[in-house]
C-alpha cells in the first residue's frame, strides 16, 4: 500500500483510539442529537402528519448540528500540546493527514448517525425498517460531503477568533447541495421509491464528495501552512 | 507610484455613466411595454445585469485566489477581496431586486426558484469570506484561508445550480424562459444594460482597488514609523 | 401603467445603493489619501533637520 | 549568488553545510520578523541562538524546519531548498519546543509508533523499542502519556523528535520546564549528537548552557544578526552587557 494510505490510516487510527478512550465527543454529539429529534417533536402538533413528512429534514438537521459539535472537537485534539505542528514536521503529505481526519469525523457521523434512526422510530413513528437498506447510499454521501467540507473549515476556524460561530457559518452554505441531496433522497427513500427513482440525487451526492475530497487533498496543504 | 490604475477607473467610470445616461432611455422609452407583466418586466434588465456582474465579480475572484496561492503574491489577494466585494455588492443588488420583480408577478415576495436561491447560497457564502477576513488576525493566513474559501465557494456553484434545479422540478417550475425569446427591442435594452453593468463593476472594482492599495501603502508607511 | 411602484422601487434601490457604495469608496480613498501626505509631511520634517 | 555556487547542489558550501541562509527576510504583515538574515551552519556543528524575546528566534527556526515560507530569501537544508522541497527537509530534520507534541490519550509507545508510521520509518517496532530504551522510559511504554511527569513527557518529546535519526536537531528553549534528570539527559543528548556528526541548532536565553554545549553562536535581535561568532571568543557576562546595551 502506498505510503500516502498508510499515513492516513495511521492518523484515522489514532483518532479512533483517542475517541475510544475518552468517548467525549461521541456521547456529546449523541446527547446533542437526541435533543434535537426530542425539540422538534414539541414544534409539531403530537401525532400530526407534518411529523412524517417532515422526518428526513429532522434527521439531517440533528445529524448536521451535532456534527458541527464534533467537528469542532476533532482538530482541538490536534491543538492540545501543539500536536498539529509535530503532524506537520513529518514528511507526512497534508492530502494524507486531510484525509485521515474526514474518515475520523466521517465515521463518527455515521455512528451518530445509526443512533439517531430508533430514535426517530421511536419518537416520530417513522417505518425506517424496509427503507433501511436503500438509506445506505444517501447517508454515506450526506455524511462523507458533510465530513469533507466540516473536516476543511474546521481546520481553517482553529485559528480564528469566534470558532464555535465561524465553523456553521462557513460549512453550512457550502453544503446546500450535499444537504438537498441527502433530505430529498431521504424523503423518497422513505416514501417506498426504489434507488433508480432518485439516481439524480445520488449522483449529485457522490459528485459532491468527489470533487471535495479532491479539492481539499490538494488545497489542505495551503490550510495546514503557518 | 503606478499611472495605470488611475487611468483605467476614470476610463470605465466614464463609459459606465454614458452607459447609465443612456440606458433608462433604451430601458423606459424605447423598449416595448411587456403585456402580462407590465412595468414590473423592466427590473428584468437590471437585475439580470447585476447577475452577471456578480458572476464576473466572483469568477474573477476565483481567478486571483488560484493565482495567489499560485504565486503567493500579496497583490492577487488583493484583487481577490476587492472583486469578491464588489461582487458582493451586485449579489445584494439581485436579491433585493428580485423580490421586487417576484411579487407583482409570481404574487409572493420570494420565490424559491433555482436561480434566486443559487444567488442566495453564493451571497451567504461571500458573506462567510468576509467574516472570515475580519476574524482571522495573521494577514498571510487570512490571505490563504480566503483564497481557498474563494476556490471551494466558486467550485461549488454547478452543484448548488444543479441542485436547486432538482429541487425545484418537484413542484411547477417559475419558468424565466421568456427571457430567451425575447422582441428585438428589448433584446437590444437587455444587452446595452449588461454591457453598462459590466464597465459599471470594472469601474467599482478598479476604484475598490485603488483605495485598498493606498490603504495598504498607508499601513506600511505605519509600520515603517514604528520601526 | 401596471406595477409603476415596484419598476420605481427596484431602480431607486439599485441607484442608490451603487452610488452610495461609490461615495462610501470615495470617502475611505480620500480619508487615507489626508493620512498618507500628513504621514509624509511628519516624515520629511523629521529627516530634514 | 553565482559566486558562492549556491545555484549548483555540489557546491563545496551545499555539501559541508547543514543549513545555508540566504538574504532572509519575513514580515508578518507589514512587520519585519526576520531581516536580511545570512547564516551557515557547517554540518556537525552546535549552533546556539541568543536573543530577547520577541526577537524572532522562533520564526527563524520555524522558517528552517520549513513549516512557514519566508518572505523572500532563500534556505538550504542538508541541500534542499524550503521553498521546494519542504518535503525533504522535514525528513532530515527533528524538532523539540516546549510544546511536547505527544497525545496525551495514547500510551508511549503507540505515540512514537504514530510518528514513525508519518515519518515512514522501516523496522518501526525495533526503532521504538531502541529509541524508548535511549530516554529510559521502556519499562513505563505502555502507559499512557497523560500519566506522565513532565520530565517524563520531555524525554519521551526528546524520543520522538530523534525516532527518524535526524541529521539536523532543531531546539526552541529546550531546557525551559525540564527537571534536573531530563536536563542532564538532554545535554548528553546533544554531546552524543556531536559525536554522531550530527547538526544541532540551539535557541536558548541560558547563555551558561549555550555556550558550553554549542561551537558558535548567534544574536537575534529585532529580527536581525548582531553578532556571529565562535563560543571560544566570548563569555557569558560579555554576552549580556552586549546584548542589554543594544535594548
Amino acid at each position: 500500500m502506498p505510503l500516502f494510505f498508510i499515513q492516513s490510516l495511521a492518523i484515522l487510527q489514532k483518532d479512533l483510539k483517542i475517541e475510544w478512550r475518552t468517548r467525549e465527543r461521541l456521547g456529546a454529539m449523541a446527547f446533542f442529537a437526541f435533543l434535537v429529534v426530542l425539540i422538534f417533536n414539541f414544534a409539531f402538533e403530537p401525532a400530526s402528519p407534518i411529523v412524517k413528512t417532515a422526518a428526513p429534514g429532522i434527521f439531517w438537521i440533528a445529524t448536521v448540528f451535532a456534527g458541527l459539535l464534533g467537528l469542532s472537537r476533532s482538530f482541538a485534539i490536534e491543538k492540545q500540546n501543539d500536536c498539529l505542528m509535530g503532524l506537520r514536521l513529518t514528511p507526512a503529505d497534508p492530502g494524507a493527514i486531510f484525509l485521515g481526519k474526514m474518515l475520523g469525523n466521517a465515521i463518527a457521523m455515521l455512528i451518530l448517525a445509526a443512533l439517531i434512526l430508533p430514535v426517530l422510530v421511536v419518537f416520530l413513528n417513522v417505518e425506517i425498517a424496509p427503507a433501511l437498506p436503500r438509506l445506505i447510499l444517501p447517508i454515506l454521501f450526506g455524511t462523507l460531503g458533510f465530513a469533507a467540507v466540516g473536516t476543511l473549515f474546521s481546520a481553517m476556524s482553529l485559528n480564528t477568533r469566534l470558532r464555535e460561530a465561524l465553523l456553521p457559518m462557513l460549512t453550512l452554505p457550502m453544503l446546500v447541495p450535499a444537504l438537498l441531496a441527502a433530505i430529498e433522497s431521504f424523503r423518497a427513500v422513505l416514501a417506498g421509491h426504489p434507488l433508480s427513482k432518485i439516481a439524480d440525487w445520488l449522483v449529485l451526492g457522490g459528485a459532491f464528495v468527489a470533487l471535495f475530497v479532491a479539492a481539499c487533498l490538494l488545497l489542505f496543504e495551503c490550510v495546514l501552512e503557518d | 507610484m503606478h499611472r495605470r490604475p488611475y487611468i483605467l477607473p476614470f476610463v470605465f467610470g466614464m463609459l459606465a455613466l454614458i452607459g447609465l445616461a443612456i440606458a433608462p432611455y433604451l430601458v423606459f422609452v424605447y423598449a416595448g411595454i411587456e403585456k402580462e407583466m407590465g412595468l414590473a418586466q423592466k427590473i428584468f434588465y437590471y437585475h439580470v445585469s447585476s447577475a452577471f456582474a456578480m458572476y464576473i465579480g466572483f469568477s474573477l475572484c476565483f481567478v486571483f485566489s488560484i493565482r495567489y496561492l499560485w504565486k503567493r503574491d500579496k497583490r492577487c489577494d488583493l484583487w481577490a477581496a476587492c472583486s469578491a466585494e464588489v461582487g458582493l455588492l451586485f449579489c445584494s443588488l439581485v436579491l433585493l431586486t428580485g423580490p421586487i420583480w417576484a411579487k407583482p408577478v409570481w404574487g409572493a415576495w420570494w420565490v424559491w426558484d433555482a436561480q434566486l436561491t443559487l444567488t442566495l447560497v453564493l451571497w451567504l457564502i461571500f458573506v462567510a469570506y468576509f467574516m472570515l477576513r475580519t476574524h482571522i488576525e495573521d494577514p498571510v493566513q487570512n490571505a490563504r484561508f480566503r483564497a481557498v474559501l474563494g476556490i471551494v465557494g466558486f467550485l461549488n456553484v454547478p452543484f448548488i445550480h444543479y441542485a436547486t434545479k432538482l429541487w425545484r422540478t418537484h413542484h411547477p417550475e417559475v419558468v424565466r424562459g421568456e427571457e430567451i425569446g425575447l422582441p428585438p427591442d428589448m433584446k437590444t435594452a437587455f444587452f446595452f444594460c449588461v454591457l453598462t453593468f459590466f464597465m459599471l463593476f470594472f469601474a467599482l472594482l478598479f476604484k475598490r482597488v485603488s483605495v485598498e492599495k493606498a490603504r495598504d501603502e498607508l499601513e506600511s508607511l505605519k509600520a515603517e514609523m514604528r520601526a | 401603467m401596471q406595477h409603476l411602484e415596484y419598476m420605481t422601487a427596484a431602480y431607486i434601490l439599485i441607484w442608490v445603493a451603487i452610488l452610495l457604495y461609490f461615495l462610501s469608496l470615495s470617502k475611505r480613498e480620500k480619508a487615507i489619501w489626508k493620512e498618507l501626505r500628513e504621514l509624509r509631511a511628519a516624515l520629511t520634517k523629521d529627516n530634514t533637520p | 549568488m553565482d559566486g558562492l555556487g549556491l545555484n549548483t547542489l555540489h557546491s563545496p558550501l551545499m555539501i559541508t553545510s547543514a543549513i545555508v541562509i540566504r538574504n532572509l527576510t519575513h514580515r508578518f504583515g507589514h512587520f519585519a520578523a526576520l531581516q536580511d538574515i545570512d547564516l551557515v551552519v557547517p554540518k556537525g556543528q552546535t549552533f546556539a541562538l541568543f536573543g530577547p524575546n520577541g526577537a524572532g528566534k522562533t520564526t527563524l527556526l520555524r522558517l528552517i524546519a520549513a513549516l512557514t515560507r519566508p518572505s523572500s530569501g532563500e534556505i538550504w537544508v542538508c541541500g534542499d531548498n524550503a521553498r521546494r522541497d519542504p518535503k525533504m527537509i522535514r525528513k532530515n530534520i527533528g524538532f523539540i519546543s516546549h510544546h511536547t507534541m505527544l497525545y496525551d490519550d495514547l500510551t508511549a509507545r503507540e505515540n512514537l509508533a504514530f510518528y514513525g508510521c508519518m515519518y515512514g520509518l522501516q523496522n518501526l517496532d525495533a526503532r521504538v523499542e531502541e529509541v524508548l530504551g535511549a530516554v529510559g522510559l521502556t519499562d513505563r511504554q505502555r502507559d499512557r502519556v497523560r500519566d506522565f511527569s513532565r520530565g517524563m513527557k520531555q524525554r519521551l518529546a526528546i524520543a520522538r523528535s530523534i525516532l527518524h535519526q535526524p541529521s539536523i536537531l532543531l531546539l526552541d528553549e529546550p531546557f525551559t520546564g525540564l527537571d534536573t534528570a531530563a536536563q542532564s539527559m538532554l545535554s548528553n543528548l546533544l554531546i552524543a549528537l556531536k559525536a554522531e556528526e550530527r547538526t544541532v541548532f540551539l535557541v536558548t536565553h541560558d547563555f551558561a548552557k549555550g555556550l558550553a554545549l554549542a561551537d558558535r553562536f548567534g544574536i537575534l535581535l529585532r529580527g536581525q544578526l548582531i553578532r556571529e561568532a565562535s563560543t571560544k571568543e566570548v563569555d557569558e557576562s560579555e554576552l549580556r552587557t552586549q546584548i542589554n546595551s543594544r535594548l
